[in-house]
This record gives C-alpha cells, structure tokens and sequence, in this order.
C-alpha cells in the first residue's frame, strides 16, 4: 500500500538529522499558526497563492529562494566546520554517508532553489515593468512554473525527515547515482525534485520569450530594451534551449533506475560516459543562464548609480549575445580529463576562453560608466564594486581552468571549487542582493535598510575572501573537494582559516535577516512615496511603488534606451486626465492544484507507492482538461477603479478631477 | 495552459495566406504527396538493398522531408508576421547539430582512446 | 578592502595566521612543487596563464576601486558627463585587449593539450616501465604485468623512467592523480585511460583519487614511491617474495568495499588480470558487497551507506 | 496587428499636453526609422500570435529534448550487448504501415485545419475525428511492436541499444498519445462550444503539435529504421 515507505524511513536515530527536522516543524507550524490566529487563509489563497500577477509570483519566488538560501547555507557551514575538524584522528562529526548528503545537498538546493528562484523571482518583479507590459504572456502557466519550483524544493527538504538525500553530488554522476550503487532513495529525491522544478522552469522560459519579443511597449526596438531585458531574453532562450536535455538526461537515469534499463550502468552496453556528456550540455549553459540576469542587473544598477547613461550599450548587447550563444559549446571543459584526446579538449578550451573576451568587455563597459559619473555608493553600488573585484579574480582563475593542461592538475580541486564560488558568489549571488535592494522599493514598496545592509555586504565580502581564498591554496597543495576526511597536516590550518570565513559570511546572512525584519518594521518611514527612489532611468521607476496590479494605466510609448530618463528630461506628466478599462486575467487555483499533484505524484513515484502516483497523474490531467473548459478566466477592471487606484497614488491629473 | 484571456483572440488563424481555401489546400496536396515520396524512395532503397541506400541518402531524405513538412504542413516562412518562429526554428536547428554533432564527435573520441583491444592474448593496451 | 594591487597567491598567503614561511617551504605546494617533467610544464601554464591575465586583472580591479572613488557623488569637482555613453576608440581598445591575451593563451591550449595530453608517451631513451592501475571501492589496485605482482595502494617506479598507467575502474568513475607528478586521468568501468607520467626525484608521493566515488572516497589515497633503479629492482623483489596471491577469489574479496586499506603486496599474479577485469569478467563488483551493511574501515567501523 | 499605431494610440489614451507631444514624436520616431515594432497600447490585439509564439517554442524546446534522445540513441545503438541488433529486430513494412498512418494522419489534420478556416464545423470535427483514429492506428501498432520484442527477450532492460531504442520511440509515442488527448478534448470543446476564438487558437495549437510529431517521427523512421536495418 505504500511501497517503499515505512517508519523506518524516519532518521530517529540521527540527532543532527532529527534536530534539523525538529527546527522545520517548528517554523512551518509557527507560519501555519500565525496565518490561522490572523485569519489570514483566504487572503493567502485568493490574493497569493493562486495569483497570476507577476509582481506577486516574483515575491513568492523570492521568499522561497531566500528561505532556501538558509538551507542551503546550512548545509555550508555544515561542511565546513566537519573539514575543519576532521584531520588524522578526529573523524569529525558526520559519517561519511551523511557528510555525502549535505554536499549533494548544498550544490542541488543552492543552484536550483536558492539561485534560480532569485533570478526568476527578480524577472518576474521587474521585466514586464521594465518593457512596459502589462504583464507576462501567459500569467497562469507563470503561477503553474512557480508551484512546479516550490514542490521540488519542498520535496528536497522533505527529504531530510522521510528517507535521505542523494549521495552523489549536486549532478549526480553516472554510475554512482545508478540503482547498483545507490540502492536507497535519495538519488530518487534528487531526480524528481530537479525534473519537476526543471519543467517550471522551462515554462518560465517560453513564458519570458513570448513576453519580451510581443509585449513591447510601442517604440521599444530590440535596440532600445533595457540591458536586464536583453540578459532576460537570452537566458530564456538558454533555459529553453538547455533545460530539455537536464530533462532527457533525468529520465534516461529514471529508467535505469525504475525499469532496469541500461543508459548509463557499467553493464550491458551502458555508457556512463554519455551521462558526463549530456548532463553537461545542459550544465554549461545553466551557469550562464545563472549569470547574465545579474550581468543585466548590474547594468542597470551602474547607470542610475552613477547618473550617466550605460557606456557601450550596443557593445554590451553584443557581448550578452555572444556569451549566449558561445555558452552552447563549451560544455566539455568539464571534463577534459576523461580522455578525450588533444583535438578535442583544446578545441573546447580555446572556445571557453573566447567566452572571456565579451564578459571582458563588459566588466570594462561598467568601468566606463562609472568614469565621469557621479556615483553614489549605495548599497547595490557596493555590491556591484565588491562584484567588480571578485568576479574579474573568478574569471581569471575560469580561464586558468580553460587550458586542459592546468585543469588535468587542478580538476576537482578545492582550486575549482574555489573558482566557481568565485563567480557564482561574486557575481550571482552579490548580483541578486543588488539587485533585490535596488529594486526593493519597486517591488515592496519601501526600502531597506541602508546600515544593515552595508554591514551585511562588509561580511559578505570580507567572509568570501576568508573563506574561498584558502581554498584556491587548498587546490595548488593537491586537495581535492568533498572529502569528509584528510591526513595532510599542511592543510589542517586553511581548512580552519576558511570555516572561519563561512561564519563571517554567516554573521552576513544575519545581518541579512535583521535587515528584512528591520525594514519591514520601519517601512513608514522607507516608504517610497514617490515612485522613483534613486532618479532611475527605466520604465518601472515611472510607476508607483509598488506598481498597481494592472501596472500601466496607460501603456508608455518608448523614444529611448533610458525611457523614463528621457521622460524627465523633456518634463513628461506622468498624470492621466482620462482612463481606459483594462483586461485582467483572474486569479487561479489550477496552477497551484497542478504543482501539488506534481509534489505528490514525485513523492510516490520515489517510495514506489504506484496508486498514489497514477492518482497524481491523473489529477494534473483533469485539472488541464477543466481549465480548457473554463470560461471565466478574465475581466475588465473599469475605468473608475483605474481612476481611483491612480488617484491613490497622486496620479490622476488635476484638472480632470 | 494558456493565457487568461485567449478568449478574445479574434483573428481566424491562418489568416495570413489571404484567406483564400484554394492555395492553402493546394499547399497541403503538395506537401502530402512529397512527403509520400521522399518517405517511400528511401525505404525502397533499404529494402531492396540499393547500394544507394547509404546513411548519407538516407538521412538527406529525412532532412528533405523535414524541410517539406516545416514549408507544407507547419507553413513556417520569412513573412514579417512569422519572422520569431523561423528564428526560432533556425536557432533549434543549430543547437540540434551542436547537441547530436558535438556528442557524437566527443563519444568517438573517447571510444578511439579508450575502448579496450583485446589483441595480443590478453594485454590490452594499444 | 583586500589589497589588489598584489597577485591573489601572495595576498592568500597574508590571510593566513600561519607564518608564511611553514607554507611557502614548499613541501605543501603540491602543484607548485611538481618532481616531474609533466607537473613541471603543468606549473609552467598555470604560472603563464595567470601572469599573463594579472596584467588585465590587477589593473581592472584598481579602476573598480579608484574609479568609484575619484566619481563620488560627494567630490563635485570630478569632471562629469552623464551623456557620455559611446567612444568608437574606447569600444575598439575594450574589444581588442582581450582577444590579445585570448589569442596567446589559446595558442597555448592549443600547444599544449596536444604536448601534454596524458595518452602522448614520454619521448626518453628508456623503455618505458607499463603498470596498470585498477579503481576499486576505495582503494587502487596496481598490476606490474610482467613481473607477475600487484600492490594495493602503494606503486613504485624507477626516476628517470617513463611510466605508462594503463587505468580502468572495477566500479564507479574515479580519477587517478598524483598531484607532485602532473596529469590526472579518469578511472572507469569497461574503459582503459592511460597516463604517462615520469619522476625525475625519488621520493615518496601521494596518489589519490580525484573524482568523488562514494562513501569511503576521502580514504582512496596511495602511496607512490619514486626511487632509484637498484632500490626498485629490490622493491620489485620483495613484492614478489610476497606469500599472497591474487586469484579470482581474492580478487573478490578485495572488490568487497573497503576503506582506508592498508597496503597489501600480492605475488604471482595472473597477467591477464587487468584484461579480465577490462572485460568485465570479474565484476561480481558491488552486487555482492552491497548485501553487507558495514564495510571495514581503516579507522572506524560503521554504515558507511545507509540506505 | 498592424492598424495604424496613430489611430490607436488616440483611441487608448487622453492626453496631456506634455506625454501627448512626447509620445506623438517618439511615433514620428518610429514612422521614419520604419522599425518593425509590434503597435499595440493594449495587448489584445495579437494575444492568438504570442499564444502561438509560445506554443512554437515550447515546441522547440520540445525538439532539442528529443535532440537528447537521438544523440543517445545514435551513441548506443552499437551496443547490443550480446543481445539482437537492430537488423534482426525491424520489420520495415510494418513500420512503413506506422510510418503511412502518420503521415495521412498529418494531412487530415491539415483538412481539419483547412475547414476550421472556412468555419465548418463539422467537418472540422470530422477531420479531427478521422485523424484521432489514424492517430490510434500507430499507437496499436506501435505497442504491437513494444510487445513482439518484449515476448521475444528484446525487452528495454536486455541491452543500452535496447534502452535507447524504447525510450526514444516510446517517448515520441507518448507525444502522441498526449496529442490524442489533446484532440479528443478539442472535438468535444468544439461541439460543444463551435469555433470560438479560443478554440480557434488552440486547433491551431493541435495542428502545429500534429505535424511536429509527424517530423520527429520522420528522424525515427530514418535514423532507427531505415539506418538500422540499412547497416545489415
């Protein structure tokens, strides 16, 4: 009746394990209780969780990537206080299956659940905003990509309590991850919490594409696009273009792993060797597709920031583009040392190195805009310079890793493990606490609190270099990565050194939540009246803060790059005399009612449970098929309530009222 | 999964080739019959051993009818109106090379390096 | 703020509280302290390569903090020109800097994946010594083939000597390094990798697998002892006086996982073994193993997986 | 989509003075430098072409998942294993009959197409109903062959050629099985409803699904059919 799933599946015995258990409860029961004591269940359902506004779901993204940040970051601190301890004799204090399960976890829920969420969070808040759209393209099937992330991320913590986590790294490497030598369920949690957060975000890829190349206000050309949109154009063309083969590879390893067949075991023809080739074609683009919206963050934030238009906007589009499409073939540095022969890896490596030139000429480009400026060093332009210094010393030791030679040393490495912290923390996750407190005021409606934040970025900043540092010297003395134990004395020292730099990143990341909870206890006197907080340049400071459900009351038309700045400059009103009604598309439950049959649907599929799984299934079905026949799925806000939610934000022009 | 409010999506579709039924069918007749024709030369190469039948012949059929179907029956052109979905397209096609082409050039190198070569009783090393 | 003035490798060396002279002895720098042709040239790179991209990286990181700086908001008498967005020249130079240093680091990777690839044997005078290095959970089995012998866990090659690994794997992917000689290479199933690799000092080395393998991978490490032609002919000796053997029983019992094994010396072995294993004629592998919950560990017992 | 952006930005908006001379130049602006920008100041007028915008690069994106499959199955099919090869196993006219029930089953959706333009309603339905039954001709000949090889040892766990090949037909199988379904609901939303613009919308959404399916299919029949029986 349940499969595989007995109490035993419980890891009672385990205190670590039970006590992070424990901890979840106690949060998921506290949010639970509170929003029961408020009476707050039918606001939560009506207004959020079934909404199709795109401001709404970039706010849930948010909160779920910032919840999963914490995870994630645990799983960290984890790991680096057990490879502070555990040099000769000391074993530390997690068993080497266990110490498994918080790497594989900490590479699976930072890329897919705490980055990607972040990054999609951020689009949907700001791009449609940004090229004067009234929304996205398809607002339900936005709501569905939401629900889809959130049940793998959900399943991936579910994980910790009933079963265990995959032991097999962040991309679960063929054969291990193969049924033979990973017989329980965690590669199973593993597999079906990225496949179903992988069609999400697929989905979100086709919805961002429709969105920027139709839902252009009139007079924004391509050429005219804010540079975050163009980032936003060309990673959704790379999740459209990589995610299918993340999906291809998951599901032949779900065959193996469920049918018995044989795509990638040691036996009967399989070739683990397809597995390394195939999860990384998807693997390569994925970094960049992490990387350009922050690139487009950046892009954004420097010009406002230093109140000069972006330097070499075209140069910047074509270096976007270049990274884009050059991304695509590069995927074999990753394994240069499976033996492939010199043609190919140098081929490969020359191809990542040309990846260099156009990220080069963006880094000058920043340069150069903020040469002749006036820059205010406000906190998104201290992440933004603090992403200057640590992403060029990431790229750097990237293109180090691009000669096959020096990565047939430094593979593997603590070396390369340092470098793509490098560039992930240094360019990913400072792009996105930029970009989050730039865009805060538009996105909540007051802004953050300055102090706190520069506090958070100082320990950010000063941590990062304390704790990743070591690792590059880890590397050059022949440390390899995800060890739970080690006998060289030498290294004992740096180990420490570099937990020492993770609590400083911790001490951040507290600051971090102060800073919210500060913030959002002090929003009064932060709020942002005004709707344009840092003289910005582009569409969405035109709004108010936060923008109103139908964004536009009436659509721009667009004469420039920095459409609102150009704005300005000729003294354009922003107040409208007369109003339109405006089509909405209406709340719906389908896509949160899809994203739960999806959770339970993996879950059965992972414990065996047959009946439950085929149930799912055919819940998602009929759930579609329902809302085919739906007819009720939008409506016209009227003119007056238009003129009444502009009025409330001063924006309804004097002499018509 | 569609938008929430398709249902003013007005225009009869297909509009675009003048909405004359003429031309249109007559598109699909040939597209029918070229497809028909470039599915049957090839499989009766194969069958009846044509020294034709090689894998070049037979996979310059298959893009032929691929290119037949995406003309005929998917009515993909360069007209303004279809300009993203021949972009797409073409960008599809591309990475589909660079996804097949690039794993199989990668495979083979490994395979020419590594596959074992049981020649000399047992020593196998090349 | 860091010192960017200075390369990153002496600024991690200030960051450390140790003094600087434990770490910059040289016996710890693994990679920078190669003792053999191929590491050298690998140093040679990874020196090159980054010196050469310092001269971009060190000034880009000045003008990330003097630009800011000299462009404060607060210091009105800077020059500003908030329309100023496009150059022809200015974009030629951005441009054209970094294909520069591309294009002498690509020719680079070019030169030397062909020179280094670890397939390409060692150009010497000596006929090169074969050894052939076998991935198991956890631990590395070396068979000399035509000495009829095999260790666990340790290998010895003459100095001076071109070695020829031939590396497959009875289970997972690993990868075989030794990080003081140069180039690692990976291990797997059903395939046969080759690294050819030569000490030019002897001594002893550590080996390790580089490509995580499961539970028991932080204890897959060897012992690699480079030494002189007389005191390798006697090593070869004594593993060949060695009272174990290794026959197809053995061999499975040494295919049950194990971590942290100590070294063992097995004598006549069959040469044909390393083929048979290629073959996958012997990989009764984890499928037996697996039925055991615990598996022996050099230092402490326990569920090493616990599912 | 392309009314004339003066007229309609009249109609959508009262202006004051200021945002009226702004927005009045920026489309003299656009007039003179003849971009192709989409007009719209309010999105409805061309919901069905970013409907099928989107609909066509999930397609595409559909295409590169099967990308995957025909890289591993080209890779793997050598190795059988010990087991049957591809040569022993097809049988080609078989596979012609599939490959026939496919491809007419393409041109009468196009016929279905075709009459949903002229606003017959029926014969749409009828078109459609004559392709759902095309359509679940393949499929029983499909599983037909699924379970011979099954019967005969050459199941998908026997060897990877045998993996891939299942996985890769399968998958497309399950296309258009999901295509049927698809179909079923569109001819009962058609009768129940006529041709109304959604459904309009989303016949064509069927159609551009029909015939993709019909081309990946063509790169089956080729690449695992015809090469492999080709190879003998």
């Amino acid at each position: 009746m349940l499969g595989k799933l007995t109490l035993s599946a419980i890891p009672y015995t385990n205190p670590i394990i039970m006590g992070a258990v424990a901890f979840m409860l106690i949060c998921v029961a506290a949010v639970l209780g509170a929003i029961t004591y408020l009476g707050k269940w039918k606001y939560l359902w009506t207004e959020w969780l079934t909404s199709v506004d795109h401001k709404k779901i970039g706010i849930m993204y948010l909160i779920l990537a910032g919840i999963m940040l914490l995870r994630g970051f645990a799983d960290a601190l984890m790991m680096r206080a057990q490879q502070a301890l555990s040099y000769g004799s000391n074993m530390g204090y997690l068993p080497p299956g266990h110490f498994d399960q918080v790497f594989s976890a900490h590479g699976t829920i930072m890329i897919f659940f705490m980055a990607m969420p972040f990054i999609i969070g951020l689009m949907n808040c700001i791009l449609p905003l940004q090229i004067g759209a009234r929304d996205v393209a398809f607002p339900l099937m936005n709501n569905l990509s939401l629900w889809l992330t959130a049940a793998g991320a959900v399943l991936v913590n579910v994980s910790l309590a009933v079963g265990n986590f995959s032991r097999a790294g962040w991309l679960g490497f063929a054969p291990l991850s193969e049924l033979h030598y990973s017989p329980g369920v965690g590669v199973d949690y593993w597999i079906w919490a990225l496949q179903i957060s992988g069609i999400g975000t697929t989905l979100t890829g086709v919805n961002f594409i429709a969105t920027i190349l139709k839902m252009r206000a009139p007079g924004m050309k391509l050429m005219r696009m804010p540079v975050f949109a163009w980032a936003s154009l060309c990673t959704s063309i790379l999740i459209v273009a990589a995610f299918p083969l993340l999906t291809v590879t998951l599901a032949l390893l779900t065959m193996d792993r469920y049918l018995g067949m044989h795509f990638f075991t040691n036996s009967l023809g399989g070739d683990p060797m397809m597995y390394i080739n195939l999860i990384w074609i998807w693997g390569h683009p994925e970094v960049y597709i992490l990387i350009l919206p922050l690139f487009g963050v950046y892009s954004e934030i420097v010009p406002t920031f230093s109140g000069k238009r972006l330097f070499g906007y075209t140069s910047m589009v074509y270096a976007t583009m270049a990274i884009s499409v050059l991304s695509l073939i590069v995927w074999l540095h990753h394994f240069f040392t499976m033996g492939n022969g010199a043609d190919v890896n140098a081929f490969f490596g020359i191809t990542t190195m040309i990846i260099a030139v156009p990220t080069g000429v963006k880094i000058f480009n920043w340069l150069l805009t903020m040469y002749r400026g006036r820059v205010r060093l406000e906190t998104p332009m201290l992440w933004t310079i603090g992403f200057l210094i640590t992403f060029t010393i990431g790229g750097m030791s990237g293109v180090l890793l691009a000669e096959p030679p020096a990565d047939f040393v430094l593979h593997n490495s603590l070396f390369l493990v340092a470098h793509f912290h490098n560039v992930i923390i240094g360019g990913v996750v400072f792009g996105i606490f930029a970009g989050v407190t730039y865009w805060a005021p538009k996105i909540f409606g007051f802004r953050l609190n300055e102090r706190l934040g520069r506090a958070a970025f100082w320990c950010w900043f000063i941590g990062f270099y304390v704790a990743f540092m070591p690792l590059y010297a880890l590397g050059l003395m022949g440390a390899t990565r995800r060890m739970d134990h080690y006998d060289v004395a030498a290294w004992h020292p740096l180990f420490i050194v570099a937990a020492c730099g993770a609590a400083i990143i911790f001490s951040g990341i507290i600051l971090q939540v102060a800073q919210v909870v500060v913030s959002i206890r002090q929003r009064e006197l932060t709020r942002d009246l005004t709707g344009d907080p840092w003289n910005g340049r582009t569409l969405e400071w035109s709004l108010p803060s936060p923008a109103p459900a139908y964004n536009f009351a009436r659509i721009p038309v667009v004469r420039d790059r920095d459409a609102f700045w150009d704005m300005k400059q000729r003294g354009v009103d922003l107040k409208g005399a007369t109003f339109v009604p405006i089509h909405m598309p209406r709340n719906k439950a389908a896509g949160f009612i899809i994203g739960g049959c999806a959770f339970v649907l993996a879950f059965a599929m992972i414990w065996h449970i047959w009946w439950l799984a085929i149930a799912a299934l055919a819940g998602v079905i009929v759930t579609l098929i329902r809302h085919a026949f739906d007819e009720d799925r939008d409506y016209h806000l009227g003119a007056e309530e238009v003129r009444r939610v502009e009025a409330l934000h001063g924006r309804v022009a004097a002499r018509s009222t | 999964m569609n938008v929430a409010n398709e249902a003013v999506a007005g225009q009869p579709p297909h509009g675009a080739r003048g909405g004359a039924h003429g031309p249109a069918r007559k598109q699909y007749i040939i597209g029918f019959a070229l497809a028909l024709a470039l599915t049957l030369i090839p499989f009766a190469l194969v069958m009846n051993h044509a020294p034709a039948a090689t894998p070049l012949v037979i996979a310059g059929f298959a893009i032929g009818q691929i290119v037949v179907h995406v003309v005929y029956f998917l009515h993909v052109d360069g007209s303004q109106e279809k300009r993203w979905n021949l972009m797409a397209l073409l960008y599809t096609a591309v990475m589909v090379f660079i996804v097949i082409g690039g794993s199989l050039w990668i495979m083979h190198h490994l395979y020419v390096n590594m596959v074992p070569h049981a020649s000399m009783h047992g020593r196998v090393w090349k | 703020m860091n010192c960017p003035d200075r390369s990153w490798f002496s600024r991690l060396c200030r960051l450390l509280p140790l003094p600087a002279t434990l770490l910059l002895g040289g016996c710890h720098w693994a990679l920078l302290d190669p003792k053999g042709p191929i590491g050298v040239d690998e140093r040679w790179i990874i020196e090159t390569a980054g010196g050469l991209m310092l001269l971009v990286v060190v000034p880009v990181i000045v003008l990330a903090i003097v630009i800011p700086w000299r462009y404060r908001a607060s210091n009105t008498r800077a020059k500003y020109e908030p329309e100023w967005s496009h150059s022809n020249k200015v974009e030629a130079v951005m441009w054209s800097i970094p294909i520069v240093i591309v294009s002498i680091l690509a020719v680079i990777c070019w030169r030397t994946s062909h020179e280094l690839d670890p397939f390409r044997p060692i150009p010497s005078k000596e006929k090169p010594v074969h050894i052939e290095a076998v991935a198991m959970d956890w631990k590395w089995l070396f068979i000399y083939p035509d000495q009829h012998i095999a260790t666990v866990n340790e290998v010895a090659m003459p100095v001076g000597v071109p070695v020829v690994f031939h590396i497959t794997s009875a289970t997972v992917m690993n990868s075989f390094f030794i990080p003081r000689l140069g180039s690692q290479i990976y291990a797997m199933a059903n395939m046969q990798t080759a690294d050819n690799l030569v000490a030019s000092v002897a001594g002893t080395y550590r080996g390790i697998s580089a490509n995580f393998s499961g539970g028991g991978f932080s204890g897959m490490t060897f012992k690699v002892k480079a030494m002189s032609a007389s005191r390798y002919r006697q090593w070869l000796a004594k593993v060949g006086s060695s009272a174990k053997t290794l026959d197809a029983k053995q061999y499975l019992a040494l295919d049950r996982p194990s971590s942290d094994v100590p070294v063992t010396y097995f004598s006549h072995v069959n040469p044909d073994l390393f083929a048979q294993i290629l073959m996958g004629k012997l990989s009764a592998g984890r499928a037996l193993a697996m039925a055991a919950t615990t598996v022996t560990s050099g230092g402490e017992t326990g569920p090493l997986r616990r599912d | 989509m392309s009314s004339d952006p003066t007229v309609l930005h009249a109609g959508s908006l009262a202006l004051k003075p200021g945002y009226a001379d702004h927005a009045a130049d920026a489309l003299r602006d656009l007039r003179q430098s003849g971009d192709a920008v989409d007009f719209r100041l309010d999105h409805h007028h061309d919901v069905a072409s970013t409907i099928q915008l989107g609909f066509w690069i999930y397609l595409m994106s559909d295409c590169l998942l099967f990308s995957g499959l025909f890289a591993t199955y080209a890779l793997l099919n050598s190795h059988t294993a010990g087991g049957p090869a591809a040569s022993q196993l097809f049988d080609l006219p078989d596979v012609l009959t599939e490959t026939m029930f496919l491809l007419f089953s393409s041109f009468t959706c196009g016929l279905a197409t075709l009459a949903m333009s002229a606003d017959r309603r029926n014969a749409t339905v009828g078109w459609l109903a004559v392709t759902f039954v095309l359509g679940l001709g393949f499929i029983g000949m499909e599983v037909r062959e699924f379970a011979h090889m099954v019967a005969i040892g050459a199941g998908p766990g026997r060897s990877a050629f045998l993996s891939s090949f299942f996985t890769l037909v399968a998958t497309h199988g399950l296309h258009v099985t999901c295509g049927l379904i698809f179909m079923a609901v569109m001819m009962a939303a058609v009768l129940k409803k006529g041709l109304t613009p959604t459904n309009r919308a989303r016949l064509v959404n069927l159609s551009l699904f029909w015939h993709f399916l019909d081309i990946i299919w063509v790169g089956v029949f080729s690449l695992v059919y015809l090469f492999g029986v080709a190879h003998r």
